[in-house]
């Protein structure tokens, strides 16, 4: 609209850029808390995406869809802090490749 | 209603057999044996009542109402499928022969089986149960249904009650009949959905889908998917591989119960649907069904040379002798198709008679190689004499049912193709060769001295008994066989016509 | 919203009211078999909200879509919750373990499955996954002890989250794309879309497809599933496996038939490739795996690859054979695993030993109705005759002809001939002739067991009412 | 009479049935009593035919029920009796009964003795259906059912593996021939619809024109199997092996009736050779051509028995070339002849082995002429017959033969040459056995004489030796007769002296030893020669290695089912698949989400191929 306006393409190239970081991030950190920490960078793209196009076709939804992307998020991320304390106390170690008792 | 209480009769029997063990032992082998002489009398008393039944009266293919019983209940109808069962020559003789075999395997579980007697006699009452199912269905799914079900119990048998290797045979047996069947699973739908497309009508019924219109190459591929399914049954070339396994491993009653029915029902399917519904293409596809059947025939009988397990041997022999049947199927004349029902029957008596032999042997020295056997004959004269009688029936002697079953099938071969004719022939030449070798090394030769103070006992007048049914029945085939011709005369004449089409070539005798 | 939409709420909004009952108990009164009465209750009134909201058949909102095929998937998971809730009573962890949050879970996670099968919109799609996702990795780690659940739910909260930044990513584009989302939005508008930017649309339902692939474990998003199932207390793994991957094929189906996104072939083209994939994958890791969770793991993969066929028949054939063969195949495919996991449940309860094939050698003969329920439920898996996984293969086979995807078909021929090998393998280990201790469940489970059982048998063998209720659905 | 004759073969029927069933419940002389009573009562009725048919003429064709009945295949069980069959049923029933009286004694300390008259009896009820048969595939059962009598017997001792070998050598040998038969059987059926012999015939010369194609190639088949049945060449090689059965089998089966089935069925389907002169001049070359190497190797031979079995070889070779220059008749009366001065050849070389501790190498013999004066007289006539010296029953026979054969146009001067040869070199050997067991020395000490059961059958024996060749084979409506032209007088008396220079030679090296032999026989070629010879010609050697072997080689070759290679291949393939995902799970979470990411791009991509766009 008025102000800055930046063509949605551009916004969805970085919210892709961002979405790929995270799964970059998920794939060569072993530490649990950085993973979590990539999760959200992966959920924050796609918000991103969200608001932006919202923005474009100048619709709430975008930014609704945000907020509960930010619930979700919050969430999934207080079960897994949770869960990671738990890994710490069972496993001794927050290295995800050494969690797994279970293959085959 | 007759058939479905056939049915029924030994789905109860077999439930009865399991809660006889409680009271005794003993009970359930004569419970099962009593269910089966009862489902067997009940079938006799209701055809003697039937005034069509001394004069069989010509079936026209696709017109239930000139069968000889017909019962269509619903089903699903949601799909067109019925409980549809109908009962014409062919069936009622395959039909018969698996409730004698049915008895005669229950005489050889008498003393085989030792531990979970009331299960076993339930799992062979239900396997029967499903073996009736198959040759009286007449509705497509019901009969795929019987198909696949009548293997549980079969798979049990083999997989609780087997000898060593008992796990991998039934494993096998299982998943070759499966796998195939899921083929033919495929081809039943792809069938009905083409007749669907062409009437607008679900229907699963053989009457309605016997004159389904459909393009060839549909036609070939649906057909093939059939064929396959029954060939493994069969077992024809190169799908053979499952039954030296699954027989050798099986207990005596599961052998008798294998070769003597089972195998039958490929061979029934291939009767029943295999050709009729799709005639042109079954029959364009006659020359390599028939290269198969030859095949079968001499590879069959070549591998069955090369083993020193005695069930083994048997198997391949059946092997080579089913090759006879696809090759008779496939000829699709008059000659050969009685020669093939012929050979169904005989063969079902020759060989479940050997296969009771071996396990009698089996009982008695806890092996079955050939190599630990040698002069048998010494001990126990008896059993040699009827083993003999059944090696002689096996190799085709005139005189017992297997020559005309297998004259026959040549006879109407060689109207159709003179060089296979010779090769299925040789087949006479290299079935004796085994079977004189299987005589020779078990009952013949060098007395073992290993068995000299074994106290092996010769057969008992249980099991003469058993033998004299078999041995009178193939008797009687191979020098009057005339009702079992009689019977399926009609019906094949029927299909005959059914198929009869200008657009098939009969290859000329040639000159 | 009116008076009569919230009547076509009743199973969302009783279970919700369950849900807060049960947290009003746990901090009044700490009892874990109240709890239960009052999630077994809650249930069951949530099965009487369901029948009940028949009558009030509508859209609720734009997000919501109550229609007799979702309340019946409804009942459905109702149904399969209350036979977790019967096998969790006494199976888990017995031994101080308090289990009233358990519960809860169990009640928040059905509740978010319901969400998610009646969803007709983005945003409810995500509440209720998330709803169902996140009650469901508590309730995977919730036992106290042991390294298995643990590592279970971890590995299933970050894949899953992942999967779910994947789907969301994915509507933002369809979003993008649309400006649309709800489904009968997208479907109005996704042709115009596609003709301006056909890459960001369809790299949009891609994406989704992959989150809703993972969560439905199809091959390669499958990984996860034996070792959650794995690690899973039995009961949390046959609820994954029935409620939660039923809710969301459900929403899958609905989103691509409102959506309308059959009609694109590379998207066709990319579900033929998950199901291929799946089929073969699923059963070739199952060929040899001796736990039996981890079996049922791996064929559940296949089994969804099956299932697949059926929507990608979807281009072929009217939706009215495709929805009934997606709800019969359901229905069996729930039932089959409910009873294999009840099983396995009071068998081999919580200990992972006990788990392995090899310990249910000889269950035939000191556990007979655990060793024939369990048996039939393989012999369902494997598609044979007579139980509800052959009339259901029946389905997919029908509808797979009538689209003529043979080749499908054959790879699904593929799949099940190896498949039954190792359904074949548990049975004949079963049959073993070997001694055992002849220790028996509870009359609850033994007559849920049984229940089952026979539920497998009917559908299979006299298919007719229940053929002709789903077709009036 | 004429609506019993099915009579006659189920009396040893039924015997032998009886004797299997409850032969060990019976006394030895009960069990001998039945035995020999059956074939008794059958030759006795046979003999009664005989006479009704002297006086009639009267053809019998009975038919008891249709065996099978398809698409017009109706071949019943029904017979057909005429002069043929006569002397047939005469020769089996005749000898048959005399050589069961001789076992009586001869099997006496047998364990195993009602089994020995079961298979015996079979047989004999097996040979009359054969001969009876008024169909060829009755024809067939009854062939097929005298082999599986011969394997029985032959392998009768089967406690000893060379017996059981040599048994189902037999058997084998002789279905290769069956099947080509049967084969034949086929081709006849579908050519001509039927297969009752008379209908055939009338039927094929409506059909075909003599020198077809389709008679000769039907014709060749069933020579085939004549050849298989009546050990020529090249499917001659199981008579001598059958000699392991018990000595009367060898005089019943392998010498007097079951061997000669294959000239019988020539003779009865003579009107199909009509059509087909090449197969008949096949047949003459096969008779021939056997005849001379069976009659070297017989030369060669020290088993009493084995010379016997190759001279049988070397007659019957005989009667095919009567067949195949269409002496019929002498054929069929030199079949008669052969079967009263072979059966009382190996009926006395069975009572030397039974008196000699079964020693069976005849230069372990010597002088026995003394000691067991009623077998020398046997052995003497038998021999003479053989040998064909002037005035036995073998010479009447064999001269016609020779006669006739000279007459063919073209290759018959050469045929009558090599039988002649073949004349010379049977008395050669038979007088060298006689020479050899019954004069010189004695090497074993016999521990006893033939007793009455034995003494008496020989006797017969010899007089129907002796006087056969005046007997009148009522065969005359049977075939078609010949010019009566005779050739030139030189010829028959060469005929008549060659075998009695043959004697001589005999009498020369091994009675009188004024011929010495030895520097021959040592030298090289000489040895090898005798070796080869003795050999049989080293046809065994040759099957040995062109069929056996090989066989058994592919049955080992197969034996671990190679077809089942290909499951395995699938299986394996299954489990690599297993292997390399199993390997994939490897419990890493980051390697999942790496799977993950891959199905993205991978799905991704598919569904941006946009190629193909809406549907």
């Amino acid at each position: 609209m008025d102000g800055l306006n930046i063509p949605l393409n551009h916004i969805l190239l970085v919210s892709s850029l961002l979405f790929s970081i995270g799964m970059l991030g998920l794939m060569i950190r072993r530490n649990i808390i950085f993973i979590l920490m990539s999760l959200e960078v992966m959920l924050n793209a796609a918000a991103l995406a969200f608001v932006a196009a919202g923005a474009h076709w100048g619709q709430p939804d975008g930014q609704v869809v945000f907020m509960l992307i930010l619930t979700v998020a919050a969430a999934e991320v207080a079960v897994g802090l949770g869960l990671v304390l738990q890994v710490q106390k069972r496993f001794k170690t927050l290295d995800m490749d050494r969690a797994n008792r279970m293959q085959g | 209603m007759v058939m479905v209480n056939l049915i029924v009769i030994l789905l109860i029997g077999g439930l009865l057999a399991i809660l006889s063990e409680r009271i005794s032992d003993t009970m359930p082998r004569k419970v099962a044996m009593a269910v089966v002489l009862a489902d067997l009398l009940y079938l006799l008393i209701c055809l003697s009542g039937m005034p069509e039944i001394t004069q069989l009266q010509a079936p026209v293919a696709n017109d239930p109402s000139t069968w000889l019983m017909h019962f269509k209940a619903d089903w699903i109808p949601a799909f067109g499928i019925s409980i549809e069962l109908a009962l014409d020559g062919i069936s009622l003789l395959m039909v018969l022969l698996t409730l004698v075999l049915g008895a005669i395997a229950i005489s050889a579980s008498w003393t085989d089986i030792v531990v979970r007697k009331g299960f076993f006699e339930a799992n062979l009452l239900w396997s029967l149960a499903g073996v009736l199912g198959v040759f009286m269905a007449l509705d497509l799914m019901l009969f795929f249904l019987f198909w696949e079900v009548m293997l549980i119990p079969m798979y049990f048998m083999i997989a609780i009650w087997g000898h060593e290797n008992r796990g991998y045979a039934a494993m096998k047996f299982f998943i070759f009949t499966q796998a195939s069947g899921l083929l033919m699973l495929i081809s039943i739908l792809a069938l009905v959905a083409v007749n669907h497309s062409g009437t607008g009508i679900w229907t699963f019924s053989y009457f309605d889908l016997l004159n389904t219109e459909m393009a060839e190459r549909t036609a070939h591929w649906i057909m093939l998917g059939f064929f396959i399914a029954f060939v493994v049954k069969l077992p024809g070339f190169p799908f053979h591989t499952w039954l030296p396994d699954a027989h050798t491993q099986a207990p005596t009653a599961g052998s008798v119960i294998l070769a003597g029915i089972l195998l039958k029902t490929g061979a029934y399917g291939l009767i029943r649907f295999a050709v009729p519904l799709f005639p042109e293409a079954a029959l364009n596809f006659s020359y390599p069904a028939m290269l198969l059947g030859a095949a079968g025939v001499v590879y069959g009988a070549v591998l069955a040379f090369g083993q020193t397990d005695f069930k083994r041997l048997i198997a391949y022999s059946s092997v080579s002798h089913m090759g006879f049947v696809l090759l008779g199927i496939y000829a699709w004349n008059e000659l050969a198709l009685q020669g093939a029902v012929m050979q169904m029957v005989a063969h079902g008596f020759s060989t479940a008679a050997l296969f009771m032999i071996a396990g009698s042997l089996q009982e008695r020295l806890h092996t079955r190689d050939m190599r630990e056997m040698s002069g048998l004959w010494q001990q126990m004269p008896r059993m040699g004499a009827v083993a003999m009688f059944f090696v002689v029936a096996s190799l085709g002697l005139p005189g017992l049912g297997n020559f005309v079953a297998e004259f026959l099938v040549l006879l109407g071969l060689f109207q159709i193709n003179v060089w296979i004719t010779v090769v299925a022939a040789t087949g006479l030449i290299t079935g004796a060769a085994y079977s004189l070798l299987l005589m020779q090394r078990s009952f013949q030769g060098e007395v073992n001295k290993k068995w000299a103070n074994y106290g092996l006992i010769d057969f008992g007048s249980r099991e003469m008994l058993t033998m004299a049914v078999m041995m009178i029945a193939l008797i009687v085939l191979g020098i009057y066989p005339q009702p079992v011709l009689d019977a399926a005369q009609p019906v094949l004449q029927s299909l005959l016509e059914l198929t009869a089409s200008p657009t098939v070539d009969v290859v000329e005798v040639a000159q | 919203m009116n008076a009569t939409m919230f009547s076509s709420l009743a199973p969302i909004l009783i279970l919700s009211l369950t849900s807060i009952v049960l947290m009003i108990q746990a901090s009044v009164k700490r009892d874990q078999s109240v709890a239960w009465v009052i999630t077994a209750v809650g249930f069951a009134l949530t099965l009487w909200g369901a029948s009940y909201a028949r009558d009030f058949t509508q859209p609720v909102t734009i997000l919501l879509q109550v229609d007799h095929w979702s309340l019946f998937f409804t009942s459905l998971i109702t149904l399969a919750s209350l036979v977790i809730l019967v096998l969790s009573r006494d199976t888990f962890s017995p031994e101080g373990e308090r289990k009233e949050e358990y519960y809860l879970l169990l009640v928040l996670s059905v509740l978010g499955a319901v969400v998610l099968i009646q969803s007709s919109h983005m945003v409810s799609l995500l509440l209720g996954m998330e709803l169902m996702g996140v009650a469901l990795y508590a309730m995977i780690a919730f036992p106290e002890r042991g390294q298995l659940p643990l590592e279970g739910a971890i590995k299933y909260l970050v894949l899953s989250a992942c999967a779910s930044a994947m789907l969301l990513y994915g509507f933002a584009l369809i979003y993008a794309a649309t400006g649309e989302l709800s489904y009968a939005g997208i479907g109005a508008k996704a042709a115009a879309a596609f003709a301006v930017n056909p890459m960001l649309i369809m790299a949009g339902s891609a994406m989704v497809l992959a989150g809703i692939g993972f969560k439905l474990s199809l091959a390669p998003f499958h990984m996860w599933t034996p070792d959650v199932y794995q690690g899973a207390p039995t009961p949390v793994t046959g609820f994954l496996a029935t409620v939660s991957k039923g809710a969301v094929f459900i929403a899958l189906s609905r989103f691509y038939m409102d959506g309308a996104l059959y009609q694109y072939s590379g998207l066709n083209t990319a579900l033929v490739v998950l199901a291929v994939a799946s089929m073969l994958v699923g059963n070739w890791l199952a060929l040899r795996q001796e736990n039996i969770k981890r079996l049922l793991a791996y064929s559940s993969i296949a089994h969804f690859g099956y299932l697949l066929v059926v929507l990608i028949a979807l281009a072929h054939l009217d939706a009215g054979l495709i929805s009934q063969s997606i709800t019969f195949y359901l229905t069996a495919y729930t039932v089959t695993t409910l009873t294999a996991f009840a099983v396995v449940s009071t068998v081999a309860g919580e200990d992972p030993a006990k788990q392995d094939i090899s310990a249910f050698e000889g269950l035939f003969w000191h556990r007979p109705l655990e060793a024939s329920a369990l048996t039939v439920a393989m012999l369902s898996l494997a598609g044979i005759p007579l139980t509800a996984g052959f009339m259901a293969k029946f389905f997919v086979i029908t509808v797979g002809i009538q689209s003529d995807l043979w080749g499908l078909l054959a790879v699904l021929v593929v799949g099940s001939a190896v498949g039954i090998y190792y359904y074949l393998r548990v049975i004949f280990a079963m049959s073993k002739s070997i001694e055992g201790d002849g220790q028996s469940a509870n009359h609850l489970e033994k007559l849920l067991v049984l229940a089952l059982l026979a539920s497998i048998l009917v559908l299979g063998s006299w298919p007719q009412p229940f053929i002709v209720y789903v077709g009036g659905l | 009479m004429s609506e019993t004759i099915w009579i006659i073969p189920l009396i040893p029927l039924l015997s032998s049935v009886t004797l299997m069933l409850f032969g060990s419940r019976f006394k030895v002389s009960q069990i001998g009593a039945l035995g020999v009573g059956s074939v008794g009562m059958a030759a006795l009725l046979t003999l009664l035919l005989a006479a009704e048919f002297m006086q009639n003429q009267q053809v019998i064709q009975l038919s008891l029920w249709t065996w099978m009945e398809v698409a017009g295949f109706a071949p019943g069980i029904s017979f057909y009796f005429d002069g043929l069959t006569l002397v047939m049923m005469s020769v089996i029933t005749g000898v048959g009964f005399l050589i069961h009286l001789f076992s009586t004694e001869f099997m006496e300390k047998d364990p195993s003795y009602a089994r020995y008259f079961a298979y015996l009896n079979m047989f004999v009820a097996a040979m009359l259906v054969l001969v009876m048969a008024d169909n060829l595939l009755l024809l067939y059962l009854g062939w097929e059912g005298v082999g599986v009598c011969s394997y029985l017997l032959v392998g009768f001792w089967y406690q000893h593996n060379a017996n059981g070998h040599a048994a189902r050598k037999a058997f084998m040998v002789t279905r290769i021939g069956d099947t080509a038969m049967a084969l034949g059987l086929l081709l006849l059926f579908t050519e001509l619809g039927t297969l009752d012999i008379q209908t055939m015939v009338g039927e094929a010369n409506q059909t075909w024109q003599v020198g077809d194609t389709v008679p000769l190639v039907a014709c060749l088949l069933l020579v085939c199997g004549a050849v298989g049945k009546s050990a020529q060449l090249p499917l001659h090689t199981w008579l001598p092996d059958a000699m392991a059965g018990p000595t009367p089998v060898s005089a019943l089966i392998h010498a007097a009736t079951m061997v000669t089935a294959g000239v019988y069925l020539i003779a009865r389907t003579h009107g199909l050779f009509l059509l087909a002169p090449t197969a008949m001049t096949v047949v003459a070359v096969i008779g021939i051509t056997t005849s001379l190497m069976a009659a070297f190797t017989a030369l060669m031979q020290t088993d009493i028995k084995r010379i016997l079995a190759y001279s049988t070889i070397s007659q019957i070779g005989y009667m095919f070339l009567a067949l195949g220059v269409g002496a019929w008749s002498a054929g069929i009366f030199h079949l008669m002849t052969h079967a009263f001065f072979k059966a009382l050849l190996f009926l006395g070389s069975g009572a030397i082995i039974h008196c000699l501790h079964h020693e069976h190498n005849i230069f372990k013999m010597g002088g026995l002429r003394t000691r067991m004066p009623v077998t020398f007289w046997s052995f003497m006539i038998g021999s003479a017959a053989l040998a064909a010296l002037p005035m036995t029953s073998g010479f009447f026979s064999k001269d016609q033969i020779l006669l006739q054969a000279y007459q063919l146009p073209d290759i018959g001067p050469g045929l009558w040459m090599a039988g002649l040869l073949g004349a010379l070199l049977t008395a050669i050997y038979s007088f060298r056995l006689v020479f050899v067991v019954f004069f010189g020395k004695a090497n074993t000490e016999p521990d006893k004489d033939t007793g009455w059961r034995m003494a008496v059958p020989l006797s017969v024996l010899c007089f129907l030796a002796m006087v056969g060749g005046w007997f009148m084979i009522p065969v005359t409506e049977v075939f078609p007769v010949g010019d009566g032209s005779h050739p030139a007088h030189w010829v028959e008396y060469v005929s008549i002296s060659v075998p009695i220079f043959g004697v001589l030679i005999a009498y020369l090296i091994f009675y009188s030893g004024r011929l010495k032999i030895d520097g021959l026989a040592n030298s090289g070629l000489g040895k090898s020669l005798g070796q080869f010879w003795l050999s049989g010609w080293g046809i065994d050697w040759l099957y040995d290695r062109l069929f056996v072997r090989p066989y058994y080689g592919l049955a080992n070759l197969l034996k671990g089912e190679p077809v089942d290679a290909i499951y395995g291949l699938i299986v394996a393939l299954n489990q690599t698949f297993n292997h390399w995902l199993s390997v994939a799970q490897s419990g890493r979470m980051r390697w999942y989400l790496a799977s993950m990411v891959a199905g993205l791009i991978l799905v991704i991509t598919l569904a941006a191929n946009l190629s193909e766009g809406v549907l």
